[in-house]
């Protein structure tokens, strides 16, 4: 990857708005749940070849730091999801629609209902996080 | 609008317009099946609650076996092809292009037959 | 008011690498950038080198990055930059010749390689005259006709500072203004190309490229419209 | 790389002239484009108004009444064999340049637009005619894009950023160029049958004007140092609306919407200089009463401009005042939207640079230096003329607003620039391309590149006492005072002592960056020179003639003088810095000069 540092110099140091946020975000997300898509295809299937090992592959999901790790994670997968849908939406549907009023407001729109969507979803798991790894609430 | 065009050559199928359409249309499908999925494990489950009696329950239901395969097929697919998309972008030289496409598709058959045979195997009994 | 405008300098002629220099420059709010790159040539340092033909964004000559963001030199006014340094460097993606020149071969190469001209071998009208267009027909493709080549779309993509073999969005807005003129007969080849590897899928919708835009033509409407068209005939 | 070239054609000049030229001249000859700029950059993509050619799309029109306009539009000096010829010659040259793919507004029935602009008229009934023919407000850059993309298709030689900086003449016949390659700061020659000048106007040496950086002269001044004359110089095209201070153009159509001129009292002046038509007077009437307003103390702030007020109660209430109709009878009113609509660029203009919302508050303006009439003298095909007997110089041709034919003698008429650049530049290509394909191959003087060399390098060495920019400075507001808008013997002499001066300084000036990449301070100080040759010649040419005819306005001989001074002037400027003037006659076919009115 000899060609790396226009890119990078770009992503750091170009002020590009919503639009170049909102690609950046989409392909670290797309990035990372499929490396994280990867392994996590990889450990269910010990149920199959290895079940012996199923049960502490699992475990490492159950560590704090994993449990800290999934809160990103389901963020980006939520984000990904949304994101994904707003530019499949645009392209698909209504492309002359793609002018620099709706992308700025749709990506803020896509922010907005990300965490609306994420925020539930964090309290569950820190909840479960908390009660199973630190017996709160009466674990 | 109905123009007349002298030159006939169609842009035609090719791969790049073919997997355009494939990541959008895939990601209407993946909203269900992706987060259903996070919905269910991560968040009402939770991993603390997952174990080996976990899946094979689950697993006993076709349903969700044939949930599981779709999710299987269309998110690594779709995931493989954005993970080739983002290597193209970085990496030039043609035979080291060649390469990567070739590396992707070994790893994206070679994982997905992982995938696929654990769903049709389900969980093996464990040893005593 | 003072300002510094911190400049990115490199000079082939000599050893030292890319650095910046600062100069301090009086200002009028209402200066243009290009008139501080011209008190800086013309009184403080003359190896400063930098494009600029017409001074009213009509051009395309002075396409640069101004506090982080393409723009023509000569359409950025001081007061609207609200900062009291002004970091100017120049376009990503393109190699640099020297201090804010760079080389625009590649960009005018992507250029050419959609058959920028209208094709048409159909017999001319019978009396010499014009080929009729209706109003509609020339309202179709009027946006990207106003494009003036300055680069700053293509070089604010990330996918062109990735891969300087993408066609970037200058090209695309170029074969748009054809692909949608009703005189046009070259279309579906045109659609062809771009469809190939370094060709419209390479946007993702980034925008930097509109944001850019010193004719605000809507460029990525303009790629979606060429992508739909290309889908229609594949 | 090789740094010697040979081509049967040399185009030098990328811009509307240049391109035309260089696609007429490929077919048959081995051609290449020298350009200073990329093509692209060119000045010809900044017209806006449009491009008069009597089509007769939208009413009855004929080349004939286009060329009696023109006539009287360059207060009788245009040659009228040559006006004739371009007038006839443009209604095909428009239909080609559609046929090149030009995106022309369109008509309800699909024919190209037409609209109406200054001085062109129906003979017959003496209203204004629709002629100039236009693409949105972008007539200029569409038919520089489309021209270019026809060099593309047609797979024309480009020399893209190299700045001719030397003509060679052996016996005194073209033989080829010197340029510099910017990139590399290398000098390369080019060898030639035949050469054609198309590298535009000169209007960098008033402070205030509407032409680009690169409008040096570089072509006029390239042949003067080869001991060509330059014809018509004192005839420069002031406009008399430019935004304050940057020179930017605001075009008449602001006026013709029904924008009013105010000075500091917030009088409508317009109504001392020019009763009857006011506002909406010709352009060098308007610009001449600007500046006597500036000169009573009438100018806003004391700053030199007065403002252009294009706000709908404005418009409406001396609308009102002057009795002014719609075509329907009913009284004039506007709404801001409207106005908006006829002019999105200006309004785009006006918000950039002054922050002004043209429909809220006045524009502020004043008259920016605008067009070269004069420059190197030509026939009608195209050859370059060595006096005033009318001798060609075998082999070298010149084109567009470097070149002086002279179709617009004092003053040109609004859209009739691109019609100069698209017809000229097409014969002159063509009658290129013939005289290369009969004659040899001239050879090279000896050590070509000896005398630009020379010049650079006297750029480089020099005692470094004076700085080019400070020299620049003083030439562009002595010429803006003194060679502007209004002139005076006195003032005229001023100027010229002080350019005599100025020129000596410049010998003393050194050019700071040592290096050959891209040494713009090294070009830009050479073109510098150029402009203090042309503007030393400008002032020369002004204070010898003693009247008042189009753009040359002189206080103390306010009439035309048609006795004495109906003819051309051919400037010579000898080494020594001496001008040496020449005249020769206009020619006159059908149209005798009479007064002219409006
Ligand atoms: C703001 C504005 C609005 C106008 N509006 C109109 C209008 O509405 N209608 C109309 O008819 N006219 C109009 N004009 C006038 C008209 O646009 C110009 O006169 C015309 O475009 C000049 O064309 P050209 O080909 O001669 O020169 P240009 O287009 O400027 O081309 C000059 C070329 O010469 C090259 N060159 C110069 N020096 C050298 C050198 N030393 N070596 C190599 N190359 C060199 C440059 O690179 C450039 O490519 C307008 C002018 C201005 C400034
Ligand atoms: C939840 C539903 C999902 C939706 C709606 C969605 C949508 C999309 C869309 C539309 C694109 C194309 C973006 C573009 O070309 O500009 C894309 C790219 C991508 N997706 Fe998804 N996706 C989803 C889930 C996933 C999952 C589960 C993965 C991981 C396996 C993934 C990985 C990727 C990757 C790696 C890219 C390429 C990113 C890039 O080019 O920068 N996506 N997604
Ligand atoms: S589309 Fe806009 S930014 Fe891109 S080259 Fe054209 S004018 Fe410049
Ligand atoms: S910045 Fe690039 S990614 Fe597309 S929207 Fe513009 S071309
Ligand atoms: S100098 Fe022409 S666009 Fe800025």
């Amino acid at each position: 990857m000899a060609h790396l540092k226009t890119p990078l110099q770009g992503y750091l140091g170009y002020r590009g708005r919503e639009g170049q946020t909102a690609f950046l975000l989409h392909r670290i997300s797309g990035i990372g749940t499929a490396l994280f898509l990867t392994i996590h295809i990889l450990d269910t299937a010990l149920v199959y070849f290895y079940p012996g090992l199923y049960e502490e592959a699992i475990g490492i999901y159950r560590t704090t730091l994993f449990g800290i790790a999934e809160l990103f994670l389901v963020f980006l997968v939520i984000y990904h999801g949304i994101n994904g849908l707003r530019i499949a939406g645009f392209d698909l549907f209504v492309p002359q629609r793609w002018n620099i009023p709706t992308a700025r407001g749709s990506f803020r729109l896509t922010l907005i209902l990300t965490l609306l969507l994420w925020l539930p979803a964090a309290a569950v798991m820190l909840y479960n996080l908390l009660h199973h790894n630190f017996g709160l609430f009466g674990g | 609008m109905q123009l007349p065009d002298a030159i006939k050559e169609k842009p035609g199928r090719n791969y790049e317009t073919i997997a355009w359409k494939w990541m959008r249309y895939s990601a209407l499908l993946l909203i269900p099946l992706v987060w259903g999925h996070v919905l269910l494990q991560d968040i009402l489950v939770g991993v603390h609650r997952i174990d080996l009696n976990y899946v094979a329950l689950r697993w006993a239901s076709l349903g969700w076996r044939i949930y599981d395969v779709l999710l299987l097929g269309f998110a690594f697919a779709h995931g493989v092809n954005g993970l080739r998309q983002v290597a193209l972008d970085y990496i030039h030289n043609p035979r080291a292009r060649r390469g990567v496409e070739w590396g992707l598709l070994i790893f994206w058959l070679l994982i997905t037959g992982i995938g696929a045979a654990a769903i049709i195997g389900g969980v093996s009994a464990l040893p005593e | 008011m003072r300002l510094t405008l911190k400049i990115f300098r490199y000079d082939p002629n000599t050893s030292a690498g890319p650095h910046y220099d600062r100069f301090q420059v009086e200002a009028d709010p209402n200066d243009r950038v290009l008139d501080l790159l011209e008190a800086v040539r013309g009184d403080q340092d003359d190896t400063l080198s930098f494009r600029r033909s017409c001074a009213h964004g009509v051009c395309g000559s002075d396409a640069m990055r101004i506090n982080g963001l393409n723009a023509l030199a000569c359409k950025v006014l001081v007061k609207d930059l609200n900062s009291d340094t002004i970091q100017i460097e120049p376009l990503l993606g393109l190699r640099v010749e020297k201090d804010l020149i760079v080389d625009m071969e590649p960009f005018f190469a992507h250029y050419r390689s959609i058959l920028p001209y209208l094709i048409n071998d159909e017999p001319l009208p019978e009396d010499g005259k014009e080929r009729l267009q209706s109003e509609a027909e020339r309202e179709r493709f009027d946006d990207t006709t106003k494009c003036i080549l300055c680069a700053a779309c293509t070089t604010s993509c990330p996918s062109f500072w990735a891969d300087g073999q993408t066609i970037g969005p200058a090209a695309i807005v170029n074969a748009h203004r054809f692909i949608f003129d009703s005189r046009d007969r070259g279309r579906l080849k045109r659609l062809k190309i771009l469809a190939g590897q370094a060709g419209v899928w390479r946007c993702r919708t980034a925008f930097n490229c509109t944001e850019a835009c010193p004719r605000d033509i809507h460029i990525t409407r303009a790629i979606a419209e060429v992508k739909q068209e290309i889908l229609k005939h594949s | 790389m090789d740094t010697l070239h040979t081509y049967d054609v040399l185009v030098i000049g990328g811009g509307g002239a240049g391109l035309m030229a260089a696609l007429h001249a490929a077919p048959r000859a081995r051609t290449a484009v020298i350009s200073k700029l990329y093509p692209l950059r060119s000045h010809t993509g900044a017209a806006q108004g449009g491009i008069g050619a009597a089509l007769g799309n939208v009413e009855e029109d004929r080349w004939e009444w286009h060329a009696y306009d023109t006539v009287k539009g360059s207060d009788y000096l245009g040659d009228q064999d040559a006006i004739d010829f371009m007038c006839k010659e443009a209604v095909q040259s428009v239909y080609d340049l559609e046929h090149f793919g030009l995106p022309f507004s369109r008509t309800p029935d699909g024919r190209i637009a037409q609209r109406p602009f200054g001085g062109h008229t129906n003979n017959e009934t003496g209203k204004p005619v629709r002629r100039s023919c236009y693409a949105a407000d972008r007539t200029g850059h569409m038919i520089l894009q489309t021209l270019y993309q026809q060099c593309i298709k047609n797979e024309i030689t480009f020399y893209d950023e190299f700045q001719v900086v030397d003509l060679l003449l052996v016996d005194g016949r073209a033989a080829g160029v010197v340029a510099v390659e910017l990139a590399s700061g290398e000098l390369h020659t080019f060898r030639a049958r035949a050469v054609i000048f198309a590298t535009g106007g000169h209007g960098r040496m008033w402070e205030i004007t509407s032409n680009a950086y690169s409008f040096t002269g570089d072509g006029p001044a390239v042949l003067l140092r080869r001991g060509l004359p330059v014809e018509d110089m004192e005839f420069f095209q002031f406009h008399p609306t430019g935004i304050y201070k940057l020179g930017i153009l605001i075009t008449e159509a602001v006026r013709g919407e029904g924008g009013i001129l105010l000075n500091s009292k917030g009088e409508r002046f317009m109504e001392k200089y020019a009763p009857k038509i006011k506002d909406l007077a010709s352009r060098d009437v308007v610009s001449r009463a600007i500046y006597l307003e500036t000169r009573a103390g009438n100018d806003i702030n004391g700053q030199r401009y007065m403002l252009l007020d294009v706000r709908p109660e404005t418009v409406n209430r001396y609308a009102a005042l002057d009795g002014r109709t719609r075509p329907d009878g009913s009284p004039y009113v506007v709404s801001a939207e409207e106005i908006l609509s006829k002019i999105p660029d200006i309004a785009d203009f006006c918000r950039t640079y002054l922050g002004v919302d043209p429909v809220k508050q006045p524009i502020p303006i004043q008259p920016t230096a605008h067009y070269a009439m004069g420059g190197i003298p030509t026939s009608i095909r195209g050859e370059v003329l060595a006096d005033e007997t009318g001798r060609v110089v075998p082999g070298l041709y010149a084109a567009g607003e470097c070149a002086c034919v002279s179709v617009h003698g004092a003053n040109r008429l609004g859209t009739n620039s691109l019609v100069d650049l698209i017809v000229f530049g097409k014969h002159a290509g063509l009658n290129a391309a013939d005289f290369a394909a009969s004659a040899d191959l001239p050879p090279l003087p000896e050590n070509p590149q000896a005398f630009a060399g020379h010049q650079l390098a006297a750029l480089r060495g020099g005692s470094g006492k004076e700085r080019a920019a400070q020299i620049g400075r003083e030439m562009r507001a002595l010429m803006f005072d003194e060679v502007g808008v209004f002139r005076t013997e006195q003032g005229l002499e001023k100027a010229v002592e002080t350019l005599q001066d100025l020129r000596r300084r410049f010998t003393d000036i050194r050019v700071g960056d040592a290096g050959k990449a891209y040494n713009t301070a090294l070009l830009n100080a050479w073109e510098l020179g150029n402009l203090l040759d042309l503007a030393l010649v400008t002032a020369r040419a002004a204070l010898a003639r003693r009247e008042s005819r189009g753009a040359h306005a002189r206080d103390d001989y306010p009439a035309r003088d048609d006795q004495n001074w109906l003819k051309h002037s051919l400037a010579w400027l000898d080494e020594a810095g001496q001008v040496h003037l020449k005249y020769k006659p206009v020619t006159i076919t059908h149209y005798t000069p009479k007064e002219r009115t409006y």
